[in-house]
């Protein structure tokens, strides 16, 4: 119990005026232009993008074409990357299964995400009992170590790279509704909500107009970084044999075949482990940037 | 009044702050004195800088992005602006020491109060363990707080405010300082204690005689308090005067302004005085008079060039072309403030 | 196309010096057993701790897979039904029972016993009666004639148990295996690793290792760094690929051992468009065989021409599969009027099958077909195929007894449709006629005729794509020799030297 | 303290029930009759319909969760399919390893993490911090289950300074402890560097400088305490990861551990192992947090209060 | 207690209670409430500023948002306008909302920052249909005229903007529906003097104009002795002396009226008043203490002050007090 509230000490004024707490786009976007690190991040994100889309144009040779008089090539003028053991062009895979990786990450988090906001969102405004059982059952969900749930699901649904992308959604589910809630108790109490609720505002509105566009950020940074966790969960899963099935040039499962030539024909496993590891460095430094261009605390 | 020595003494001190946005001139040149056992106000609006100062006297400014860009902090003679760290750690919490506005956030959460002080005395004074905690006892005991065996042992969270802000007060005079800088000690508390704390502060400094440095932007506390006031604006000072004195016969267009817009708790006033306009950015301060802008006098010359911190014949120092020789405008302010 | 000789341990191997004894034998394995008890092993790497280890069978195969006396020392065939064993003496088992007819007898009773449940009876389901003659002599009266007796009398299934366990807790045996072997079952770590230890009291010659240990390693490449490090010494599965980095290795070796097994892609013949027999044969003609046989197991395995391998009785040369000719191919489609097919190709998460079926799906692509592959884990891959549900499969028969009958009668026969092994769900009397007349037939060459007739007919019929005879392949360190493979996949170490 | 114990535990209850109730509605939807599995090939519909009476399979779900919670709490989470053992049986076995390994590889994340992040915050922006947070951010981006070959082949096979795989002494347990921990430290180091940032601005660490406190004693009497308490929480998080992560390491170095059963029994579909496997998990993972929360309360007292 | 004259009563709490759970720190542990409004009455008449003043936690937010129904009250009855607020339907107080608005301390925090000006004022008309969409923009222009800012500001973010002007933003906003009450929640606390006298000028002008009801929630005497007709103090969930301005500060009643008077600074060295300085702090409103809620810092305390609750009393016109011995401390 506090019995003293702490009482704010009276505002700057040129403060409003010199350092804007909360950031539209605009300040948003210059703070985070700031941030190298960020702009980094984010140049690699649309790097791959840009390779997901144009990948039919950029591969020189079809992802899934056997030719197995060409099989295990070391990188070299003709294949950038090498082959595979059954002659497929790694680069021209990589390229592909960018589509793949990326699309299991944003899918998963997708689908997570819309989950965990709904939830998330209804837990915080409605509180009381509702918030109760919500929240106990995203604790349910969270007392599932690691990607352990993802597995069980995936071990009921059989594997498929779409099972794999919900079984790790529903793992970041709670996870969202976590971070929703509490940024939306946060808003909550903050007195535009009481003024817009005393004017008659609807539920829904205050919901959807008031509430979510200022918690975006945390819900943002969020998923950056959850694309991030489930692109190496996918990837994992993969490995394991229980995502992607053949002749799908996923990273995960392109690096799952790659292993058997570790030592032989290391490229093969080497290429697609960096695609995964600079996409998944792409996501968690522009995350982190976002994270500290939000974060108006963060400024130096 | 004797004359008492000056410990204390700031001159053309400023503290700049550089960002990606520009430099923000918190502190951009002010000069006043601290006697021995005398108390200085300092008042000015949010963000006129009135921190800053108190931080730069102790070089507590954060760096970077903040610097001391120059100006002298005379403590005893020696300058501190220039002392190397360890020597500056010796007089800080010993010499000079402060407290601060918010007593919830200002006292370490995890470490229990009685050790909190008796880290400061060991600091400085020659004492084991156990004596530093006996002194940490005896100085709360001394801000009052009831059972102080009790209390020594509690983290602050267990404490109300006000209890925490004697905490605060008690480990700044552990090591007997001889200058107190109070960071608007009050402001986070309710008026009944704030009338405490204030009354304490008051008890302590005339039985410990120590100089007394003031921060606020509560024109009533300082009239209850201090000897002297500091009217600081924008980075300025642009007033200087024995209190009675700036209460009496406010000079400053500012000041004047500041006051006349205060409801008073003993009077009834129809409308209040309003000042116009806000403060200019730190970032972009302007070429003349800082309060130019927003000053109902201003004239030409205020916008062309600043106005030096100027000696009026009774003690005050006002920094306005008003006073000045030059200055050839009217004076009508009674009119206005009225 | 049998050409390739028995078995040929590579050079380190045989080479290394014999004249260390002791120590303790790390094989390292991909998966654990599941269950130790001959009569209900359904899989290699249970039968492999058992196999001529721990137990011991009436006869055994040698390394060119000809059958040799072992607990029995000799036997007779006094009618067409009736065979006579004679017993080797003073054998003891593990648990101190003696070994005799009466063991014999025990052991064949609770295989056959409906009530055991074994998987296995149905193998053995030709014999009426073990007959205990005398402590020494023990006869096995058939309801018919049956020529490969003694193959599966040879196979793992045929060991032979002790009376005693079997008596006092046949339950036990599951984990806990007591035969008369070179090797006497230490402890079982389940998922981790199972133990044997020399049998000191071995009635043949003792083996001269101290102890083995079968350990579970699951990772390909974990396995092989083992071996390579010296921290384990013989792994029994390797990855084809690894071929070349053994041999350039200097610290391992490796054993290769022609199979009885035969790998393929089948067909389900019942279901559109593979009931029609051209569309069938088109896909024949459409896979290159030597290019799957070289690219995905990097020329492990030979190329087959039937569903029997070289070593398999039956085995014919003169066989002859469809050859690569994409005109012939495209030409049959048209024929049959399929256009723009789309076929799912079933196979089970073997990484090599995997690899074949993609490797299928390309060249058929060069056909206008578009293969879906579809990869299930071997469970469901059985369940999947036992229930007809399958177009197009990969899968390979395995022969445990060496014999032709095994094949034919599993895989073609119309009764054998569905689980017993004809997921072609194939059925053509004339061939089922032949398969009963081929099982009386006690003239070998007679019979050897006969399946190679009926082999033809079924490529004729193009009910499956012959693909390759399995070879086995174990790996090992330099500090190991005296191991070697046999056809059947077993490990056989109980001439083993640790080098130190 | 006692009292928030007994509440934390009763607390925990319906976690626990939640736990078991997934597990049981995910094995639901197990396509396949688990009867037919269970049978075995060539079964007859006899056997299978009275296999599944005897597993109770003809019931309502309700009445068959039920069963399936009080076999829990009898200590019987069925047997295996692949070899007929009790599950439980199977798990205890493995538990013990998996436990060893994830303590040593959160032991690791606790070092190697603070030890890291203190090292950057003491000098933010500094050359060294650049230098530490970046190899933390590829510590977090790299996939475990490569960095653990990676690290086999270089400090096993060629330098051959660990045994490859194996669960037997101290040498076998660095590669996948440190393979398991390396991301973990990560994000502890992380964690610990912005928490000291953060607690660096507080206005209590301004008051001991206004004390004359030294900047070392700053860092570790009076920042580190406070910033230590987000980074147990993410500590507790973190050993959750790590137990998801034991599925793949313990696969690649040959550990005989509940993660590795898990995806085995996955591969074999012996679904009594898999649930049990969760279950058991997860209950290792709900004790932890438990524990984790009385630690929490016992670094930060304030919390009492609200 | 209505010993209303010609005024007309616009809002009547009676008996109002707020408390809160407290999160238990054990499951044995008896239910704990935090009693932050604890059976207060009073009323507000049509035009006047009622000021609530107290110090921080005597629950005087509490009371506001109560009233507002933005926290369900858990006892007692609020009529509006002769209906009771507590009993109305969700829809039905919807519709109500536009007459009782609320203008907030923080200057930040009570306008969203992602909506401009124009956005934060269209909303409020729509809701309540105050204002028909064709003749909304002439509206806002007229609104933000009243509140001294500039037409330009329709377009910009509430960042760009001091806190003054924020506070501006937010009283158009609150005028935007036509309200009959106002509830000021420390609506100057946050401001600068000189920004504060702007912001008390203004509101002051606004009542005139527009008849406007305040209910000023302060913890500023001097604030609220400049804009209140009448005072009430609230000490620990409960009323202690309410009253006309001019009658309680020039005659308060209560000893903690008194202290709290006394302790405020007065910017003018040459006032040397006689302090009352009260022990101790404000207790826990969890376990309030029996009888007085004052007693434990009263000066005056007796056995008496422990065990009996004073009630409310007119001890001059219209000056009531809760204090048993406020007769005697008088004379
Ligand atoms: N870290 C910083 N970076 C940039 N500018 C700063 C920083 N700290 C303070 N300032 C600037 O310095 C000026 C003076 O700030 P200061 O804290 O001294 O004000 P103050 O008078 O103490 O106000 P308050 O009454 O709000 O405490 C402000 O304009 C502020 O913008
Ligand atoms: N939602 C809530 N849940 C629990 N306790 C609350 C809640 N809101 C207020 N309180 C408590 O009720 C008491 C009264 O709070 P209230 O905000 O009304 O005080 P106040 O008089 O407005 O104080 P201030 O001057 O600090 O604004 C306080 O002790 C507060 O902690
Ligand atoms: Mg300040
Ligand atoms: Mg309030």
């Amino acid at each position: 119990m506090k019995i003293e509230m702490d009482k704010e000490k009276p505002l700057l004024v040129t403060q409003t005026i010199d350092h804007p707490r909360q950031s539209v786009f605009g300040s948003f976007f210059s703070v985070f232009m700031e941030n190298k690190a960020a702009v980094v991040g984010g140049l690699i994100i649309l790097f791959y993008i840009f390779i997901a889309i144009f990948a039919p144009v950029l591969a020189p040779y079809h992802p899934h074409e056997i030719n197995l008089d060409n099989k295990l090539i070391p990188p070299s003028m003709e294949h950038w990357m090498g082959t595979d053991d059954k002659g497929r062009d790694i680069l021209s895979r990589i390229l592909y299964g960018s589509r793949l990786s990326m699309g299991v990450g944003f899918a998963a988090v997708a689908f997570g995400g819309f989950f965990g906001i709904t939830l998330g969102l209804i837990a915080g405004y409605y509180g009381k009992w509702l918030d109760t059982i919500i929240m106990r059952c995203m604790d349910v969900l969270l007392a599932f170590p690691g990607i352990l749930l993802a597995l069980a699901i995936v071990s009921a649904l059989g594997p498929s790279l779409i099972n794999v992308t919900i079984a790790v959604g529903a793992f970041s589910v709670p996870l969202f509704a976590r971070i929703v809630r509490g940024s939306t108790l946060e808003v909550k109490q903050l007195e535009y909500i009481d003024a817009i609720r005393s004017l008659g505002a609807r539920d829904g509105t205050i919901i959807f107009k008031h509430i979510l566009p200022n918690i975006l950020s945390p819900i943002i940074v969020q998923g950056t970084l959850r694309v991030a966790t489930a692109i190496l969960s996918a990837a994992g899963l993969s490995f394991l044999g229980l995502g992607a099935q053949p002749p799908s040039s996923e990273w995960g499962t392109m690096l799952s075949s790659g292993r058997d030539f570790l030592f032989t024909a290391p490229y093969i496993a080497i290429f697609p482990g960096l695609a995964i590891a600079f996409l998944v460095l792409g996501f968690n430094i522009f995350g982190d940037g976002l994270r500290d261009a939000f974060d108006p605390r963060m400024k130096k | 009044m004797e004359p008492r020595e000056t410990i204390l003494e700031v001159k053309n001190l400023k503290t700049y702050f550089h960002t990606k946005r520009g430099i923000s001139k918190a502190v951009d040149g002010i000069d006043f004195s601290l006697k021995k056992g005398e108390t200085l106000g300092i008042v000015g609006e949010s963000g006129c800088g009135k921190s800053i100062t108190s931080l730069s006297i102790l070089r507590l400014i954060p760096t970077p992005p903040g610097k001391i860009e120059g100006g002298q902090v005379l403590f005893k003679g020696r300058d501190l602006v220039t002392l190397s760290d360890s020597e500056m750690r010796k007089i800080r919490g010993n010499e000079i020491s402060m407290i601060f506005q918010e007593p919830m956030t200002s006292l370490n959460p995890v470490i229990p109060v009685g050790e909190q002080i008796a880290e400061a005395i060991r600091l400085h004074q020659k004492m084991n363990k156990k004596e530093a905690r006996a002194k940490a006892i005896d100085m709360l005991k001394l801000v009052g707080i009831p059972s102080p065996e009790k209390r020594a042992k509690q983290e602050p969270f267990q404490l109300s405010g006000g209890m925490r802000q004697r905490v605060m007060i008690a480990m700044a005079l552990s090591c007997n300082p001889e200058v107190l800088i109070a960071d608007e000690p009050t402001t986070a508390l309710d008026v009944t204690i704030q009338a405490q704390i204030l009354e304490l502060i008051k008890d302590l400094q005339a039985k410990l005689g120590m100089g007394v440095i003031m921060i606020t932007h509560d024109l009533g506390v300082v009239a209850e308090t201090c000897n002297k006031v500091a009217v600081m604006y924008a980075g300025n000072i642009v007033e200087y005067a024995a209190t009675q004195n700036l209460f009496d016969e406010p000079k400053h267009p500012y000041t004047r302004g500041l006051l006349a817009s205060l409801p008073k708790i003993d009077e009834d006033k129809e409308e209040l005085y309003t000042i116009e306009g806000s403060v200019p950015s730190s970032y972009s301060m302007p070429e003349g008079c800082r309060f130019a802008s927003r000053c109902p006098f201003a004239e030409a010359m205020c916008h062309q060039k600043q106005p030096e911190l100027l000696e009026h014949q009774d003690g005050s120092k006002v920094r306005c072309w008003m006073y000045s020789n030059e200055w050839t405008g009217e004076k009508r302010q009674e009119e206005v403030f009225s | 196309a049998c050409s390739t000789s028995s078995s040929q341990s590579t050079e380190k191997a045989a080479s290394a010096d014999g004249n260390s004894t002791g120590g303790t034998l790390n094989i390292v394995r991909l998966s654990d057993a599941t269950n130790l008890d001959p009569h209900f092993i359904t899989d290699i790497p249970s039968a492999n701790i058992n196999y001529q280890k721990v137990y011991e069978n009436l006869v055994k195969p040698d390394e060119d897979f000809v059958l040799q006396p072992s607990l029995a020392k000799e036997w007779t065939v006094i009618d067409d039904k009736t065979w006579e064993f004679k017993l080797n003496e003073g054998i003891t088992f593990h648990d101190g029972a003696t070994f005799d007819a009466e063991a014999v007898k025990a052991t064949f009773d609770r295989l056959l016993d409906p009530a055991t449940g074994s998987p296995q009876r149905e193998k053995f389901s030709m014999i009426k009666e073990v007959k205990v003659v005398d402590p020494t002599t023990v006869q096995f009266l058939l309801d018919y004639p049956y020529a490969p007796l003694l193959s599966i009398l040879a196979s793992q299934e045929g060991s032979i148990l002790s009376p005693k366990a079997l008596a006092e807790d046949p339950e036990s045996l599951r984990d806990k295996p007591v035969g008369t072997g070179p090797f006497v079952f230490e402890e079982w770590k389940s998922g981790q690793e199972i133990s044997l230890t020399r049998n000191e009291e071995y009635w043949g010659e003792k083996a001269s290792i101290d102890r083995v240990v079968f350990k579970v390693v699951p990772e390909d490449a974990t396995r092989l760094a083992m071996i390579e490090t010296g921290e384990a010494h013989i792994n029994d599965q390797v990855p084809v690929t690894e071929i070349e980095r053994i041999e350039a290795s200097s610290t391992m070796g490796l054993t290769r051992t022609e199979g009885l097994a035969v790998e393929f892609l089948g067909f389900n013949t019942q279901k559109a468009p593979l009931n029609d027999v051209r569309v069938r044969k088109a896909i024949s003609h459409a896979i290159e065989r030597e290019s799957i046989i070289s690219g995905v197991y990097n020329n492990v395995g030979t190329l087959a021409n039937s569903a029997m391998s070289p070593k398999v009785f039956g085995h014919s040369k003169n066989t002859k599969p469809a050859e690569y000719d994409l005109n012939e191919a495209k030409k049959l489609l048209k024929e049959a009027g399929a256009e723009n097919l789309k076929i799912s190709l079933l196979t089970s998460d073997r990484k090599e099958r995997i690899n074949m079926a993609e490797v299928i799906q390309s060249q058929l692509k060069g056909i206008g077909i578009e293969v879906e592959i579809q990869v299930v884990e071997y469970g469901t891959f059985i369940e999947m195929t036992n229930a007809g549900e399958q177009q197009m499969y990969i899968s390979g028969w395995g022969n445990a007894t060496g014999d032709g009958d095994y094949n034919q009668y599993n895989l073609f026969h119309t009764a054998s449709q569905g689980p017993a092994g004809n997921s072609f769900y194939y059925s053509n009397p004339e061939v089922d006629k032949l398969i009963e007349a081929a099982r009386e037939e006690t003239d070998d060459n007679k019979r050897l005729e006969i399946y190679e007739e009926l082999a033809q007919m079924e490529l004729d019929d193009a009910v499956y794509v012959p693909i390759r005879n399995y070879e086995h392949m174990a790996v090992h360190n330099e500090k190991v020799s005296g191991y070697w493979l046999n056809a059947a996949n077993y490990l056989m170490i109980d001439k083993v030297k640790i080098a130190e | 303290m006692l009292m928030f114990i007994l509440r934390r535990l009763f607390q925990t209850i319906p976690v626990i029930f939640g736990v078991t109730i997934v597990v049981f509605i995910i094995m639901q939807l197990v396509p396949g009759d688990p009867a037919v599995l269970l049978a075995g090939e060539g079964a007859t519909q006899e056997t299978i319909e009275a296999l599944r009476t005897q597993l109770g399979l003809n019931q309502p779900l309700y009445a068959q969760y039920i069963d399936y919670v009080t076999n829990i709490f009898r200590g019987d989470l069925g047997t295996s399919l692949k070899n007929n053992q009790p599950v439980l049986d199977e798990i205890m076995l493995r538990l013990p390893i998996t436990l060893e390994l994830a303590i040593f590889s959160t032991i690791i994340t606790i070092v190697l993490g603070m030890a890291a992040g203190i090292i950057s915050a003491v000098k933010p922006y500094s050359i060294i911090d650049t230098v530490v947070m970046v190899i933390a951010l590829l510590g977090i981006s790299l996939p475990s289950f490569w960095f653990g070959l990676m690290l086999m082949y270089g400090f096993s096979v060629k330098l051959q300074l660990f045994p490859v795989a194996g669960w037997d002494s101290l040498a076998h347990i660095v590669l996948p402890a440190f393979t398991l921990g390396a991301g973990g430290a990560a994000i502890v180091a992380r964690m610990t560097r912005s928490s000291m940032l953060e607690v660096i601005r507080q206005d209590y660490i301004r008051t001991a400088r206004a004390k004359g406190v030294k900047e070392r004693v700053i860092i570790y009497k009076h920042a580190l305490r406070n910033a230590l308490i987000p980074v147990i929480t993410v500590i507790g998080l973190q050993f959750g990861a790590l137990l998801g992560g034991t599925v793949l390491v313990e696969s690649i170095f040959a550990i005989n551990g509940l993660g590795r059963m898990i995806v085995d029994s996955i591969r074999m579909r012996d679904l009594p192992m898999v649930q049990g496997g969760v279950l058991v998990a997860s209950l290792v993972f709900v004790a932890v947090n438990l524990l984790v929360d009385v630690l929490y309360r016992f670094f930060n007292k304030r919390i009492e209060l609200n | 207690m209505q010993t209303v004259e010609e005024k007309k009563v616009l809002l009547e709490v009676s008996n109002l209670k707020q408390y809160f759970s407290v999160k238990k720190d054990s499951i044995f542990q008896p239910k704990a409430y935090v009693k932050a409004v604890d059976g207060i009455s009073f009323v507000v008449n049509e035009g006047e500023t009622l000021s609530i003043v107290g110090e921080s936690g005597c629950g005087k937010s509490t009371t506001g948002r109560a009233i507002l129904r933005l926290d369900e009250p858990t006892d007692g009855k609020v009529l509006y306008a002769g209906k009771n607020i507590v009993d109305l339907s969700k829809q039905e107080m919807r519709e109500l909302r536009g007459d009782l608005q609320v203008i907030f301390q923080d200057p930040f925090a009570s306008l969203n920052p992602r909506q401009t000006v124009k956005q934060i004022l269209r909303e409020a008309m729509t809701i309540q249909k105050s204002v028909t969409k064709p003749l909304q923009h002439d509206r806002m222009i007229e609104l933000l005229t009243l509140v001294g800012l500039p037409a330009e500001a329709l377009d910009r973010y509430p960042h760009e903007f001091s806190g003054g002007q924020r506070q501006r933003i937010g009283i158009a906003r609150a005028l935007a529906v036509d309200p009959k009450l106002i509830i000021c929640d420390e609506a100057v606390s946050a401001l600068d003097v000189s920004i504060q006298a702007q912001i008390l000028n203004l509101l002051k002008k606004l009542q005139k104009q527009f008849k406007l009801t305040y209910l000023f929630i302060s913890h500023d005497l001097s604030v609220v002795r400049y804009i209140s007709d009448r005072v009430m103090v609230m000490y620990l969930g409960k009323i202690v002396e309410i009253s006309d301005k001019k009658d309680l500060f020039d005659v308060p009643l209560h000893p903690y009226t008194k202290a709290l008077l006394s302790s405020i600074p007065v910017p003018n060295p040459s006032v040397k008043n006689e302090r009352i300085l009260l022990k101790g702090d404000v207790p826990s409103p969890i376990n309030p203490p029996t009888g007085c809620r004052f007693h434990t810092r009263c000066p005056f305390a007796t056995d008496r002050c422990k065990t009996e609750e004073p009630a409310l009393q007119e001890l001059r016109p219209n000056h009531f007090v809760s204090c048993h011995y406020a007769e005697e401390l008088l004379g």
